[in-house]
């Protein structure tokens, strides 16, 4: 039995705790519902970096900078929502960089050059998606081999098939309401971050307050437990791998309709970002334990320290490396601080 | 030399193209090009890379490339140094060796090969007088950068640079080279964080293929008439700003005979004993007044 | 007997080269409690996962309530009516007690969302029923291993089944939680339940079943009705051969004062523990879950770095800081949970057994000629029985017993002048388990010291020189061999203070 | 009862005698010894895959294009060496990219700009690698954060460094004896391989044949178990962590001897090169069980596979996609059918 059970729960100690449940008898306000000790240190984190950064360039608080930290964050948050449920699961999908680029260009190849409508493309990218996500997920549960090989192979195997796409040049596509609904703005607000605001919390309440939701954190928390009492966990990791990929398809339709141009290579190196918002936000990696506000709040993290970085100037080289230790400490805060009730 | 050993089947001869970088846009008309001249001599062709910028991968597919033994090799050779090694290796093998789109000239000291491309030191003077037209009265802008490092971009800014300095009688102020990383997305970002820590920048100008991001940033927050782009490179949201305006300039470089020239210079040779050159395939400036004149394609 | 509601049929199933059940056939019949007896890997919990859907048998047939029945996968089996608590499988750790007793519900919802309130006092009104006092909301993985047996037992309890299967429920339960177990058992079977039962206990099958099947090597050997067997009958269906007497202590002079704990503390574990041993002594630690007799244990192998108080080995005071720290001192540490803290799953026999010795076999740079692992690890492995198919098979491969008797051999090998054995029987049968007696009088015989924790009352009272009771992390009272078992009952629940 | 007593009264060793072992006698071959089920498994794949492109390509067997790659395949075969261990120990390095850019710039930057000798040089790479990956394992095991996130961060910080140092060009270095050492030939074998194969071999002798290697087994294996048998499982993941690092900078060294040039994005993605080859050679990503000779096959397969696609020609996007499947298919081949024994 146990072994076809990689990470026994007694060993796994470098997963700390699981922090403050959220569906706890004591009573509590809405904000301590939805943040819990974790995600409450790394919002502190985030305030605290934002308003050093604030002080020394006071253009980091207009509204228009931060309406455009919120676009630029929405594609992280969205496809960290999906990741989310996928590493609560234990699993990880290292494919969706590249499929989020080929997801954007197939779209965009089939609205230019074969005149389809872009909704219709649109639909068609999604399918592909799931057919792509199917795949990854079946040959996970199915083929019985770690999720981050059968992903790593899918990152090339998609990216190789983006790049014949490429070959042939896309041509201009007529502006029309595909790009006011994906790329467009509701009341001086970019729709990317009603996407993401909608995305973040349709996926919390189907994490916390849903049958699949919590069937993923049984999941993820024990698999041998969660399929002897009944739970179908092959079904609920295939599903997950399918969330991820259609996220990750979506983010790249969202980009698309914004810069209203592709590249095959789009989206590559997203997986690590995403992997990290997971992570920063609170998730165990290994499994059973997920925040999807916590994710929110990590994309927001990587996206303010980016952009402050540049609006501070200087050495442009040293950003990747400030982000790098960001990343870090940011866990290394909330493993200790944010640690257990 | 003349001929020696090439054609060793009836099937006509081989050329394998290899770049540093498949994913990269700019290898799309060069690979048309390619496949043109090849039909047009009746050669097989093949254009090969690494999926992402990686120089110890292309050398692997090299060397994978020359043990086929083809008649004619073209590569791209974006670092110095690097290539030595593998191409000696093809030119002692009798293979014909050319380099494409982008190459150090200081590898020429230890492996000389003919280069069909742009110079990038003539990009930087064109570069820099179209700054200084399009902003007559002075100002200040910066530069995006993805890749630094990337010696055909590092040679194009120092060229920039320097003609800015020597010819821009202290009128112009480079505020910051921006450096945007080569997703899309991140280069939006960048930009779109710089300028709001600097929303008095009269310009924004790119080195690399993803200028146009810098067009679509402008397109996308309507700052038509309050900042200029111009840079490298013709994607669409750069046509689509220079035909309205608040693109200044784009800087084509040729790819489509970036791969065309390359088949026929090593076709001569083989065929004709005409021995092949370098050829500068030109820093081609494309304005609001001309952009009609050319299908983006293939430039 | 009233009409069987489980036969099995010439039912057969094999893993690889392992014959785990070999045309087992009976029945067991309606509203009674059934106990299964078998030593460890006889193939009990093989059948009872074939009853729970967790794989189909390879051959031979089931029938439930008189209809032949094959399930698909565990749901299956429990929308027919079983309802399954299995061995050794720990809850979710991640989820609430009472999201792991309605794991498989249908939940209750609220305009769609699940309304975790009501989980939580349904998950309440399962525990009342069972008598039990766990917060509904407190995380599972924050529990101690008992609450989380108990958890298992509700969650399987929380289902409408008219066959309840239970796979060594009390394995990590203390005396009372196994008699409150017993009383809803024998309430379930009021109510017209039947129940499966399996066991090691002999005195827990005498004292609940109607029926005791056994079986031995994957063959059926046969079903005793409770009143017209004994224990012994019992265990010689179950092994095939006498078993004298459980267990035999041998007798022997103790030496000198070995170890001194003098007013040992640990916050929040225990407190000012006093006690000598003696060389060629055991000394027997008694207490419920949380009564501090684990912990005294891990604190003297070096686990508890923050103590107070001082222990005195051989005359000379030490304060292991670390396991590694007790090696070094010869105190070995014998942990009670085989698969968290003992075995190296994915390493051979050769390699788990000969552990400890590497660093004295090891040359220059570390080297360690394989030569002279497989003689050490040869040798223990003649030494103390351990039945292996080779010395580089993985250890995982080894029976229950087998694997336990690698641990202990390990522990043995650093020669320690004081052993440390926490429950080392757990979860084993009669046999390996007499092998371990066996074993444990070899120490003595040798002159080490051992510090004897069980979760079976009557083997530390057996086996020991003499004991420590401890409640509520003190010790309460010293007693000589012999004291009597009623008595230390007393001590250690705290109904009559020392 | 048993009839034989483990403890004979006379007898107080209980690791005594050489008595004659029943098992002792089935001796194994040197062969069989090195080659289990799973790496035999990825070796038949390996010959199938390399007679296939041999047959339609002969020009695939030439000796000068066997030595290419065993050229090509020594980086990611030696620092797979030191991954191999780390894996096993169930930790990741993702910053191993990083850490070879770095440390051959460092090289190139202290050799040609501050005319300090490349021996030096070199030695103060290897030094600056040893403090990488002390940095990298101390914050994992005191920190107690999941190395994934550790070592990704530390992806961008190293990386962000390099790209700093990256703005002093590099002069050309005299040819010496550096080159002969690190990119000559010996008797008409590239050092390289020599290099590779001295490196895989003591690796494997190490892992298989030393406390130290028994010890990263094991604590691989039961984290828990290995601590309370004594084994200071903190140090020897720092341990692992610091062979990682120093095995990337060594790579680098190569790298840097062969191509004579640097640049600081080199290196890039070979992280997950480098676990796909450990992990197709049969390494369990969940630790405890390693193969170094599986590592080596994995790391051919990829190079055979990156090689032998050039040579069939065709369309030269979809290599990296046949790339990808050839991934998955390796390890689905080494999970179902080399078994167990
Ligand atoms: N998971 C497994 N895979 C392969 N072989 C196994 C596995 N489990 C057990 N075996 C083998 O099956 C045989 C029977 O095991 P079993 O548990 O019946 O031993 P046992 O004689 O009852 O030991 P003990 O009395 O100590 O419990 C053993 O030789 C063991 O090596
Ligand atoms: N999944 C499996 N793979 C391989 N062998 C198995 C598996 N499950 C059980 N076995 C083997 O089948 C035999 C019967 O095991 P089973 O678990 O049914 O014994 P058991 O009677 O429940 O023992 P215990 O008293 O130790 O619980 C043993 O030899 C065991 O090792
Ligand atoms: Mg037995
Ligand atoms: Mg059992």
């Amino acid at each position: 039995m146990s072994a076809t059970d990689p990470f026994p729960a007694e060993t796994s100690s470098a997963a700390g705790g699981a922090a403050a449940l959220p569906w706890g008898s004591r009573a509590r306000g809405t904000v301590g519902q939805l943040v819990g000790a974790r995600e409450f240190a790394i919002l502190v984190f985030l305030l605290l970096i934002s308003l050093a950064i604030g002080i020394a360039r006071p253009t980091f608080f207009t509204t228009s900078n931060l309406l455009a930290m919120g676009r630029q964050m929405a594609e992280i948050a969205i496809m960290g929502t999906a990741a989310t449920f996928l590493i609560t699961a234990r699993e990880l999908d290292l494919s969706v960089g590249s499929i989020y680029g080929f997801c954007s260009l197939l779209m965009a190849l089939l609205a230019a050059n074969q005149g389809i409508d872009l909704w219709f493309a649109l639909i068609i990218a999604l399918l592909a998606a799931t057919a792509l996500g199917l795949v990854n997920g079946l040959v996970t549960t199915v083929g019985r081999i770690p999720s981050f090989i059968v992903t790593l192979g899918m990152l090339y195997i998609v990216r190789g098939a983006a790049l014949v796409m490429s070959a042939y040049p896309v041509a201009r596509l007529p502006h029309d309401t595909f790009y006011e609904v994906l790329a467009g703005d509701l009341f001086g607000i970019p729709v990317q971050i009603i996407w993401m605001l909608a995305i973040v919390i349709v996926g919390t309440l189907v994490f916390r307050r849903t049958t699949f939701g919590y069937w993923v954190q049984a999941t993820g928390s024990n698999e041998t437990a969660a399929r002897l009492a009944g739970i179908p966990v092959r079904r609920v990791k295939v599903i997950c791998f399918v969330l991820s990929a259609v996220s990750a398809a979506f983010a790249g339709a969202l980009s698309f309709a914004h810069l209203t141009s592709v590249s095959p290579t789009a989206g590559a190196g997203d997986e690590l970002t995403v992997i990290a918002a997971v992570v920063i936000g609170g998730t165990s990696l290994f499994g059973g334990h997920g925040t999807i506000i916590g994710t929110f709040l990590g994309a927001a993290l990587l996206t303010i320290v980016r952009n402050g970085l540049v609006q501070l100037g200087g050495e442009g080289r040293l950003q990747e490396a400030f982000l790098g230790g960001i990343i870090i400490l940011a866990v290394l805060i909330h493993t200790h601080v944010g640690r257990r009730r | 030399g003349g001929a020696p050993a090439a054609a060793q089947d009836d099937e006509g001869l081989r050329f394998v193209f290899v770049t540093h970088d498949l994913g990269a846009g700019i290898f799309a008309p060069v690979r048309r090009g390619m496949e043109d001249a090849c039909a047009l001599i009746e050669a097989t062709c093949e254009f090969l890379g690494p999926q992402t910028y990686d120089p110890a991968q292309q050398v692997a597919i090299l060397e994978a490339a020359i043990a086929t033994n083809p008649d004619g090799i073209a590569t791209t050779r974006p670092e110095p140094g690097v290539y030595d090694d593998v191409i000696q290796r093809a030119q002692e093998a009798g293979i014909k060796v050319v380099t494409f789109n982008t190459n150090d000239p200081t590898a020429d000291e230890v492996a000389p090969a003919p280069f069909v491309g742009q110079n990038f030191t003539n990009y930087g003077q064109v570069w820099a007088r179209e700054v200084m037209r399009a902003m007559p009265d002075g100002g200040t802008l910066a530069i995006t950068n993805c890749c630094p490092g990337h010696f055909a971009l590092e040679e194009r800014i120092r060229s920039f640079t320097e003609t800015l300095e020597a010819e821009g009688e202290g009128k112009y102020e480079i505020l910051e080279t921006i450096i945007t990383g080569a997703d899309e997305s991140e280069v939006f970002g960048a930009i779109e964080a710089f300028y709001a820590a600097n929303p008095d920048v009269n310009m924004i100008t790119g080195v690399d293929y993803y200028s146009n991001i810098i067009a679509q940033f402008i397109k996308n927050n309507n700052l038509q008439g309050q900042l200029l782009a111009g840079g490298s490179d013709l994607a669409p949201a750069q046509i689509d700003g220079l035909r309205e305006g608040y693109v200044a300039f784009g800087l084509g470089q040729n790819p489509y005979l970036q791969g065309f020239y390359p088949v026929m210079i090593m076709h001569q040779e083989i065929e004709y004993g005409i021995r092949p050159i370098t050829i500068d395939t030109g820093t081609d400036v494309v304005t609001p007044e001309n952009v009609d004149e050319y299908n983006p394609e293939f430039r | 007997m009233t009409d069987p509601i489980l036969e099995f049929d010439g039912v057969s199933k094999r893993f690889g080269g392992v014959r785990a059940l070999q045309g087992v056939s009976f029945a067991v019949p309606g509203g009674e409690v059934h106990a299964l007896v078998g030593e460890n890997g006889s193939g009990k919990s093989t059948l009872i996962r074939i009853c729970g859907g967790v794989f189909p048998p390879d051959e031979g047939t089931i029938r439930f309530e008189g209809r032949e029945v094959s399930f698909a996968d565990p749901l299956a089996s429990r929308a027919a009516g079983i309802s399954v608590v299995h061995q050794e499988i720990p809850i979710c750790p991640d989820l609430t007690a009472a999201q792991n007793v309605l794991l498989g519900h249908a939940l209750p919802k609220w305009g769609g969302l699940i309304d975790w309130g009501k989980v939580n006092r349904r998950a309440e009104a399962v525990f009342a029923q069972l008598g039990v006092d766990i917060r509904p909301s407190a995380l599972a993985g924050d529990l101690p291993i008992a609450q989380r047996q108990l958890i298992a037992i509700a969650q399987a309890l929380s289902h409408q089944a008219t066959l309840l299967i239970l796979d060594e429920p009390t394995s990590a339960l203390s005396k009372q939680e196994a008699e409150r177990l017993f009383a809803i058992i024998r309430g379930l079977k009021a109510r017209g339940l039947t129940i499966i039962y399996v066991s090691h206990r002999l005195e827990e099958v005498f004292g609940l079943a109607d029926r005791v099947s056994a079986l031995r090597d994957g063959h059926y050997v046969g079903t005793v009705s409770r009143e017209e067997t004994t224990p012994d009958e019992v265990v010689r269906m179950m092994v095939g051969r006498e078993i004298t007497h459980l267990f035999p202590k041998e007798e022997h002079a103790t030496g000198d004062v070995l170890l001194s704990v003098r007013g040992l503390s640990a916050p929040g574990a225990f407190e000012d523990v006093s006690f000598d041993l003696h060389g060629g002594e055991v000394l027997g630690l008694v207490g419920l879950q949380g009564s501090g007799t684990s912990e005294v244990l891990r604190a003297l192998g070096g686990q508890y770095p923050h103590l107070t108080g001082e222990i005195i080995l051989q005359g000379e005071p030490v304060q292991p800081a670390s396991a590694t720290d007790a090696i070094r001192r010869r105190i070995a540490y014998v942990p009670a949970d085989r698969q968290g803290e003992g075995l190296f799953a994915s390493m051979s026999v050769r390699e788990n057994a000969g552990l400890l010795l590497l660093s004295r076999l090891a040359a220059a740079l570390g080297w360690v000629p394989n030569r002279s692992l497989d003689e050490v690890a040869g040798e223990m492995v003649r030494r103390f029985q351990i039945r292996a198919a080779s010395l580089t098979v993985p250890v995982s491969s080894l029976s229950g017993g087998n694997q336990q008797k690698v641990v202990i051999a390990r522990s043995l090998s650093i020669e320690p002048l004081v052993i440390l054995l926490d429950d080392p029987t757990r979860g084993i049968d009669v046999g390996a388990k007499a092998e371990v007696h066996q074993i444990l009088n070899g120490m003595t015989r040798q002159g080490r010291g051992v510090l004897l924790v069980s979760s079976e009352l009557p083997e530390v009272l057996a086996m020991s020189d003499r004991v420590l009771a401890m409640y509520g992390g003190r010790v309460v009272a010293e007693l000589p061999r012999g004291a009597h078992h009623e008595a230390v009952m007393q001590l250690i629940t705290g109904v009559h203070a020392a």
